[in-house]
């Protein structure tokens, strides 16, 4: 049987992480196509609702990418975001979706090549963990 | 020292007065890769113009590391302010045989004894870190060694002082 | 610097000497109203807005009851004040929830006395009529649950109190000590300077403290956490997991009643029935399509995993939760124990103090770094 | 309105960090700009850098205008720029200026690029198929590329050239270009435009060591690199992909790194008698990136002759490098570096220390080369007919570092005044731009307004239908795998999609009324097109839908060849087309309950506010009164001119602060825009950018009156330091170097009989108990003070002791003049400072000589003490008024050090002078001209547009728990105490969304963000079953 396709949704921060992704691209470095790209202005910005909805809509991982600390075009949005990942995560750890399936990272517009390192690094350790718990379970978050 | 007392501020006037001198900044650069640094006392062309620049006259008539410099004129070619130190170190050299008649450089013994005017032994490793050659020196080589001091002994300065090369 | 304020009381006088006091407080001018639970004609305890000297006869603050969490009604009378100085009788639960409002700009603590009551637990409204019809009193009631009494016939206090290890009130200004107050006696302690000045006019005289106090604070204390500490752990072993968790919810219909309850939910309105999730009939089919079947309502595990992301932080255990869900989904130790694990990240405590800032209003630079574990 | 008057069109020469900036300024002033640039690409150095001092951050995209974002891009400053009212034209030089001030023809030379971007599809096959291979420049030759080659690695558009040098013409790309975009016979082209105004900020040339000989003797080996190529070597997109440093000889980690400064700088025998300013920051940066990223193994070693860290916060952070990252600090030159038979690099140095010599290995060494200006300035001497100074520098005016001498309508800014870090390259880009409009709007120029666009119905309550446009770009399709039929069909099943067009290159003129005609029959309420660069087009194709009847908020942009060019990454997984569809449909849900949009306007009050009455505030409020603006003008003290404008007479490079704030006075008073009050305080601002509200305080009639005002400045100044230390007030002979400069004035200080002079630097400065910053002037007023005596009396002999001679730049050559007027200078540390002894009423100095290493003493005359710049003590007080911030150190802190240099972090406050850190006064002034651009851009007209992209407030889902105000970097947000309900200003807000995000029922949202959108977006990208499918 042929193995397992992970679905990633990645919310990448306008300024940094999704540069690097446009770099990624422009060097035409590949990275998996599990990865599913989602622009937001700055990674303080991704609600835990938008991470809740990703994994009961069947996402078996989801990646937020924002600035380094200190580069964020907003001052300290991802700071922000850390701490909310940081609680989304205590939430989801109880019932089986650790840190192993909902990562933080930040990746600076230059770092095209870790950009795609993570990319790879994520869809394999995914690949590895099988399908995540919340896939077909009839739970659909609307 | 009371530098009031001990210095007289014109003393770069009377050594080296090519306006030079004080641009001096004590950037190190002379000494970093002056040869005759390596030897015993150091030649530090550095200190030598601080000396000229603070007029700390007796401290450097009793200086005899002046002596030491070879003339490679690297000093010369890498300081960033020009201050030519070699002209420096012959007009220092200059200065302090004129203000002393008797004055015999020591640096003679040690060209007697060794046959060289630089401490070439103390170089040895550092050749050796480089990957250089092993130097074929006088020093090994006695009856030639004894010419050369045949030789040096027939100059005025050393038959004069033929006392310092007893034994 | 505490000042104690023995209130001895013969048999069944108890709300007697403390409507007493009460009163004092409303004449003397200490405060200009007091809420506290009072006795309702015919049956039922409630928390009642008193204006009036006069009326403090029917006061029952030790009630083993809590229809409402009083933290909310403290927040409807505080959070567009009226002016006037407000005693709140309140258990420790909702003190806390009180604590956490007041940071939220919901509860508003300029004008008010806040007295807080030893806490032995309650029952659910439907158990606490019975209990009435069974003539039980607060007297009793504090007597028997102190000697770990408090299971009637067919019913007990809720779970939420069996696994409280709050029984007693901070950031107060005065206590009603029951608590190791020896029988026939209660206690009311001044805690900060506007509670003495109350205590002052009330007309009562401050002297010793009751003796074991503590000790029978600390004993209750401990007994409680063991018993928290195992229920969390029965939970986890059989929530700790998704279908596990689908499974207790099952019974979930969206009346958003839990939420409605909660003394931390603070919102207006819930988003969950806001515009951004009313959606058009196309729009439910696509969703159908994508696995053949959609069960509706849809987003009970949506709802309930997003409410624990807002109030777990500020969860205090008070158990309305249970209380107010019509399909009897014990909802309580869903929500303990996860407000457990996200207080502990950030090492908050809801309701521990007015001066710690909740976590999700700040940050730092250098905090955190294992979410993402990288360095420069 | 009147006949239509030509729109104010300004040049700017050189697309770096500096150019960039005033080309950002004059644009949202309302200009027109061209930037051009000699080389193929813009951002100049610091297209290069991933990290700046003395933040080791980026954040070039701080520099983007903050209100009506909706001109500019809002994209990573390394991958584009685009603003509507700048051309930007690289591979461009300046050939010729003809005319005259306000009237320029120039003539530009546009260089072939061999690659017509307009055709490109960006897919890059000719860089497979290029057989030549040659240094990458931008890497400093650390990689290859190719012939065909992207100029920058972050650029989109990716600007493809052909290196003409290195092409042989053989023709393979040319076989697989699918758009015809190759012409290898392409040639330069020549094209002149007419020119109001020119600001020169092509920077410097650096110092390049196969160049110049003094660096024979260093760069020996591959292994020895410039500081530029060591930060590629840092970089993520860089040599080494962002992984450990290594050794260019042979890959190896290098755990040992060596620094040297000043090459090529602070070289009399070179004729190169300056310093270079920034390289000293920039090597205590590299080591401790190196540091960070080496791990602790890794060692660090600068050999210095003066740390020169005289910006703010830079000795803070050398403390730093030095404390807490362990990088080690020689104060000594080595001649040369030498390589030994392993490759392992080896210098001989002096440890000043121990007096000891040191033979070390190193795995690299790092030359931190500097400038090399001269060529650049003769250029452009030439070319604009301006004189070049003594230096070889465009000569500027006295007071001015941005006005070129003797040539109205000509400035300059960024390192063509000698290299600048990145907060003084903002500065002058800001204060060369302010000069500009102020040259311009003498000559009666218009500006670009917003001509009123009729904008379409936006139709936003029926239910959406999406109307799909997809832009071929020629005949063949952009990419591999992208099957625009296939694409075409999939997007048409997609649930509110009306009908999918393919219109071949819609950015052209006759695909847009293709595109125009067909619409023209659709029922949509919604229009996406995709096309490439969504940012360049944006305009063109709002326009487009604008003509076809749609709302311009009604209608999105995407980049197709994005997609595809990702498509082509991985051809092999899949079928692209369906995995692209998705992509797309993502979009579509987005559009679809996307809301009207519309760009608000904000009313402005066209006064402005300047806090302190010194030469900056008045400089600041000439400047503005010049331009029309009103400017009240606050004063605490009974009278005008500040700290410098009454106590200093002259400064060391010539200028007069006295008699200048004397001048300045005059005008203030004669200027009918300016109301001076004096014996006047602030003591509360409220409001937001174009209306504020300031309630004054008067200290001599005890009155308060309020002001309203459209902006701030504070220019609120510092002042000298107090000393108790080197028996200062217990011996008249031991005073301040302001005392002296005074006295000498005065003439009540003879030192006609003195003998011995002695000055000591840094008292109470850099060190942690004390002023923990370095006070930048006294250096240079300590060496002017001594150069006065010594033209008094030659025979005086002068000892200046010293941490580190701060004379950084040019003012390097005083301090050579110091020292060749037989000025002697003693260094010493602060656990080895010099004592003074007062022996009956007069001072005797006790020190140890470090070159010497001698005890010695010396009865003084005078004993003159720096005792640096302290923050006023009201700063506090102001901090709280304007609710602005402070630093550790007491001065006010700008919103960014580097980016946002003159700004606080609420718009509309802007601050300029010593009260931001001590700075001589030619800074103050270019503050103060900078501060007063910023205003003006804002106060020019009666509204401002703010973005249509913001936060807003649903009041009736609105608890009024405020964590949305808590949570706001820019205080946008506001609770209303009146109306009880949470403020947004439309101007400060730039829509980040952590105010949504932190709002737990959305009633605060993002216009064009709210969760519907983006969970509607998550379903799509989630619903796609490809993976699936390729898995079964």
């Amino acid at each position: 049987m042929s193995e397992f396709e992970p679905k990633i949704v990645a919310f990448f921060c306008n300024w940094c992480t999704f540069t690097a992704a446009d770099l990624a691209g422009t060097s035409r470095l590949s990275y998996p196509p599990n990865i599913k790209i989602i622009r937001v202005m700055c990674s303080g910005m991704v609600d835990p609702k938008f991470v809740l909805k990703a994994f009961l809509n069947g996402a078996d991982g989801v990646l937020i990418g924002g600035c380094w600390p200190g580069d964020c075009h907003y001052i300290n949005g991802n700071l922000k975001a850390r701490r909310r990942v940081a609680l989304l995560t205590e939430v989801l750890k109880q019932y089986g979706i650790g840190e192993e399936r909902f990562w933080l990272r930040w990746i600076a517009a230059s770092e095209g090549t870790m950009l795609k390192e993570i990319a790879i690094d994520m869809t394999a350790k995914l690949k590895q963990l099988g399908p995540s718990p919340l896939r077909n379970m009839g739970q659909m978050a609307v | 020292m009371d530098l009031q007392e001990e210095s007289s501020k014109d003393l770069w006037k009377a050594i080296y007065d090519t306006g030079n001198l004080h641009f001096c900044f004590n950037c190190s650069t002379c000494v970093s890769g002056c040869p005759a640094s390596h030897g015993d006392p150091p030649l530090l062309v550095r200190n030598l113009a601080r000396k000229v620049i603070l007029g700390l006259e007796e401290e450097l008539l009793q200086d005899d590391t002046p002596w030491a410099c070879v003339s490679c004129s690297r000093c010369e070619e890498m300081c960033p302010m020009n201050v030519m130190p070699f002209e420096m170190i012959l007009a220092i050299r200059q200065w302090q045989c004129k203000n002393d008649e008797t004055r015999v450089p020591p640096a003679i013994v040690d060209i007697y004894k060794r046959g060289y005017t630089q401490a070439v032994g103390v170089n040895t490793e550092l050749r050796e870190s480089l990957g250089l050659p092993k130097l074929n020196t006088i020093t090994n080589n006695p009856e030639q060694l004894e010419l050369f001091r045949e030789m040096l002994m027939k100059t005025q300065v050393c038959s004069d002082n033929d006392y310092m090369f007893a034994g | 610097m505490a000042k104690f304020a023995k209130l001895s009381f013969k048999k069944d006088e108890l709300n007697k000497e403390l409507a007493g006091f009460f009163k004092g407080i409303l004449e003397n001018g200490a405060v200009d109203a007091v809420l506290v639970p009072m006795a309702q004609t015919k049956k039922g305890v409630r928390l009642t807005l008193v204006t009036s000297p006069a009326h403090t006869a029917q006061v029952d603050p030790f009630a083993p009851m809590a229809a409402v969490s009083g933290a909310k009604i403290a927040s409807s009378l505080t959070s567009r004040p009226s002016g006037r100085k407000v005693a709140m009788v309140l258990r420790p639960c909702e003190i806390r929830a009180v604590v956490e409002l007041a940071k939220l700009k919901q509860v508003n603590l300029d004008d008010v006395l806040l007295i807080g009551m030893d806490c032995l637990g309650r029952y659910e409204n439907t158990d606490f009529a019975k209990f009435q019809e069974q003539a039980g009193t607060s007297e009793a009631f504090l007597e028997n649950a102190q000697a770990g009494k408090t299971s009637l016939s067919d019913f007990d206090i809720i779970g939420a109190c069996k696994i409280c290890e709050f029984p007693t009130a901070d950031n107060i200004d005065m206590r009603l000590c029951a608590i190791g107050a020896g029988s026939g006696s209660v206690f009311i302690e001044a805690v900060t300077e506007k509670g003495e000045e109350a205590l002052e006019k009330s007309g009562l005289k401050s002297g010793e403290a009751p003796a074991g106090r503590d000790e029978a604070v600390k004993k209750l204390v401990a007994a409680r956490t063991e018993a928290r500490d195992k229920k969390f752990a029965e939970f986890r072993s059989d929530a700790g997991n998704f279908e596990a968790l689908r499974d207790k919810l099952a019974a979930c219909v969206n009346c958003y009643n839990c939420r409605v309850a909660c003394p931390v939910c603070y919102c207006k309105e819930c988003v969950f029935i806001t515009d951004t999730f009313r959606h058009t009939g196309e729009q439910f089919m696509a969703w159908a399509d994508q696995a053949g079947t959609l069960k509706m309502p849809n987003d009970t595990l949506f709802y309930h995993l997003t409410r624990m992301t807002h109030m777990s932080l500020f969860c205090v255990g008070c158990g309305q939760c249970t209380s107010a869900c019509p399909n009897d989904i014990d909802l309580m130790p869903l929500f303990r124990t996860c407000a457990d694990k996200t207080q502990a990240r950030f090492s908050y405590q809801a309701g521990r103090s007015m001066d710690e800032q909740q976590p999700m209003a700040g940050f730092k630079s250098d905090e955190l770094v294992e979410v993402t574990g990288q360095v420069k | 309105m009147a006949e239509k008057k030509p729109i104010g069109t300004v040049l700017v020469a050189g697309a770096g960090i500096s150019g960039i900036k005033a080309a950002i300024e004059l644009a949202e002033a309302g200009y027109k700009v061209l930037l051009t640039d000699d080389s193929p690409q813009m951002g100049g150095i610091l297209a290069k850098l991933d990290y700046q001092f003395p933040t080791d951050h980026c954040g070039m995209c701080r520099m983007l205008p903050l209100v009506g974002r909706e001109y500019a891009s809002q994209y990573c400053m390394r991958k584009s720029l685009f603003h509507e009212n700048i051309e930007i034209l690289p591979f461009t030089e300046i050939t010729s200026v003809q005319g005259d001030a306000g009237n320029y023809k120039v003539d530009l030379l546009k260089r072939a690029r061999f690659i017509d971007p307009a055709i490109c599809n960006e897919m890059g096959e000719c860089l497979d198929v290029c057989p030549v291979e040659v240094e990458d420049e931008f890497n400093h030759g650390l990689t290859k590329r190719k012939a065909v080659y992207q100029p920058v690695p972050h650029n989109t558009p990716k600007m493809l050239l052909i290196d003409q040098q290195a092409c042989t013409r053989c023709g393979e790309c040319l076989k697989v270009c699918t758009t015809n975009a190759i012409d290898l016979d392409a040639r330069d082209e020549v094209e002149s435009r007419d020119i109001h105004s020119i600001i020169l900020a092509s920077g410097v040339k650096l110092y390049n060591t196969q160049e110049f000989d003094d660096a024979k003797s260093y760069a020996v080996s591959p292994d020895v690199v410039t500081s530029l190529a060591f930060e590629r070597m840092l970089s993520g997109s860089g040599t080494y992909q962002g992984d450990v440093i290594r050794r260019p000889s042979d890959g190896k980690p290098a755990k040992n790194i060596a620094w040297i400064q000043c090459m090529g700088s602070r070289n009399r025998r070179q004729n190169r008698d300056y310093c270079s300013s920034i390289c000293c920051m920039f090597a205590l940066k590299e080591a401790v990136l190196a540091k960070e990223k080496g791990g602790p193994e890794v060692e660090a070693t600068i050999f210095y002759m003066d740390m020169r860290t005289f910006g703010k916060g830079f000795q803070q952070y050398r403390d730093k490098a030095v404390d807490e990252h362990g990088v080690k600090l020689i104060r000594c030159r080595v001649q040369e570096v030498m390589v030994k038979p392993d490759g392992i690099l080896q210098m001989r140095y002096l440890d000043p220390e121990t007096n000891e010599f040191f033979v070390k290995d190193y795995d690299l060494v790092v030359l931190s080369t500097g400038q090399v200006p001269f060529e650049t300035h003769k250029k452009w001497a030439d070319l604009v007919n301006a004189r070049l100074d003594a230096r070889g520098f465009l000569a500027t005016e006295p007071s001015s570092k941005v006005r070129v001498a003797g040539r109205p309508g000509l400035f300059l800014c960024g390192s063509l005044m000698g290299l600048t870090d990145v907060s003084e390259s903002m500065t002058s880009g800001i204060a060369a731009a302010g000069e500009a409009v102020k040259f311009l709007s003498t000559l009666g120029l218009d500006t670009v307004r917003e001509e009123e666009i009729a904008e379409p119905p936006a139709h936003e309550r029926e239910l959406p239908l999406v109307s799909v446009a997809l832009c071929k770009c020629g005949e063949k399709a952009g990419a591999e795998g992208l099957d625009y039929g296939l694409l075409s069909a999939e997007l048409k099943r997609t649930r509110g999609v009306g009908d999918v067009s393919v219109i071949n290159s819609i950015c052209k003129a006759d695909g847009g009324t293709a595109l125009v005609d067909i619409l023209g029959k659709t029922k949509g309420n919604r229009l996406l097109i995709g096309a490439c660069q969504p940012f360049m087009y944006r305009r063109k194709l709002k326009d487009v839908a604008r003509k076809a009847g749609f709302n311009s908020s009604m209608a999105e942009i995407f980049d197709l060849f994005g997609i595809a060019r990702r498509g082509m990454v991985e051809p092999s997984t899949g079928d692209w087309t369906l995995r692209a569809a998705t992509e797309v449909k993502a979009d579509i849900e987005k559009l679809k309950f996307k809301p009207a949009l519309q760009v608000g306007t904000l009313p402005i009050n066209q006064a402005a506010l300047v806090v302190g009455g010194g030469i900056g505030g008045m400089q600041a409020a000439l400047s503005l009164a010049d331009r029309g603006v009103a400017v009240h003008l606050i004063e605490k003290e009974a009278h005008l001119g500040g700290y410098l404008g009454t106590q200093v007479e002259h400064t060391i490079d010539g200028l007069a602060p006295v008699a200048m704030a004397t001048d300045m006075k005059l005008k203030v008073f004669e200027s009918k825009n300016i109301k001076v009050h004096l014996n006047c305080e602030v003591e509360k601002t409220v409001g937001t950018l174009g209306s504020f509200e300031s309630k004054l305080h008067f200290k001599d009639t005890g009155e308060n009156t309020y002001l309203h005002h459209g902006a701030l400045i504070m220019a609120t100044g510092a002042h000298e330091g107090a000393t108790t230390e080197y028996g200062y007030g217990s011996s008249e002979a031991v005073l301040t170097q302001s005392q002296l400069k005074k006295g000498l004035a005065s003439g009540d200080i003879d030192v006609g009989e003195v003998e011995n002079v002695v000055m000591i630097q840094c008292v109470g400065s850099r060190q942690k108990d004390g002023r923990r910053y370095c006070s930048r002037i006294c250096c240079m007023g300590a060496i002017g003070n001594a150069l006065t005596i010594k033209e008094k009396n030659p025979d005086a002999r002068i000892f200046i002791f010293y941490r580190d001679v701060m004379t950084y730049g040019n003012y390097e050559q005083y301090y050579t003049k110091a020292r060749s007027a037989g000025i002697i200078f003693v260094n010493y540390s602060l656990d080895n400072k010099p004592r003074v002894d007062i022996v009956d009423g007069k001072p005797v100095v006790k020190f140890m000589d470090p070159v010497l290493q001698i005890e010695m003493e010396l009865p003084a005359d005078i004993v003159a003490l720096s005792t640096g710049i302290d923050p006023e003590e009201s700063n506090k007080r102001l901090a709280d008024v304007f609710s602005v911030s402070l630093t550790e150190d007491g001065f006010l802190a700008e919103a960014d050090s580097k980016w946002r240099p003159i700004e606080f972090q609420k718009i509309g406050l802007y601050l300029a002078g010593t009260a931001h850190s001590p700075m001589p006064l030619r800074n103050v002034i270019l503050q103060a001209e900078a501060a007063a651009q910023k205003v003006y851009t804002y106060l020019s007209g009666r509204e401002v547009h703010s973005a249509a992209i913001t936060s807003m407030v649903k009041d009736a889902l609105c608890i009024r728990c405020q964590r949305c105000i808590n949570i706001c970097p820019y205080g946008a947000r506001s609770y209303n105490e009146v109306d009880k309900c949470i403020d947004i200003d439309a101007a400060a807000c730039q829509a980040c969304g952590m105010c949504a995000a932190e709002c737990q029922n959305n009633a605060a949202e993002v216009r064009g963000w709210s969760d519907k959108q983006l969970m509607a977006v998550i379903d799509a990208k989630l619903m796609d079953n490809l993976l699936s499918s390729i898995a079964g």
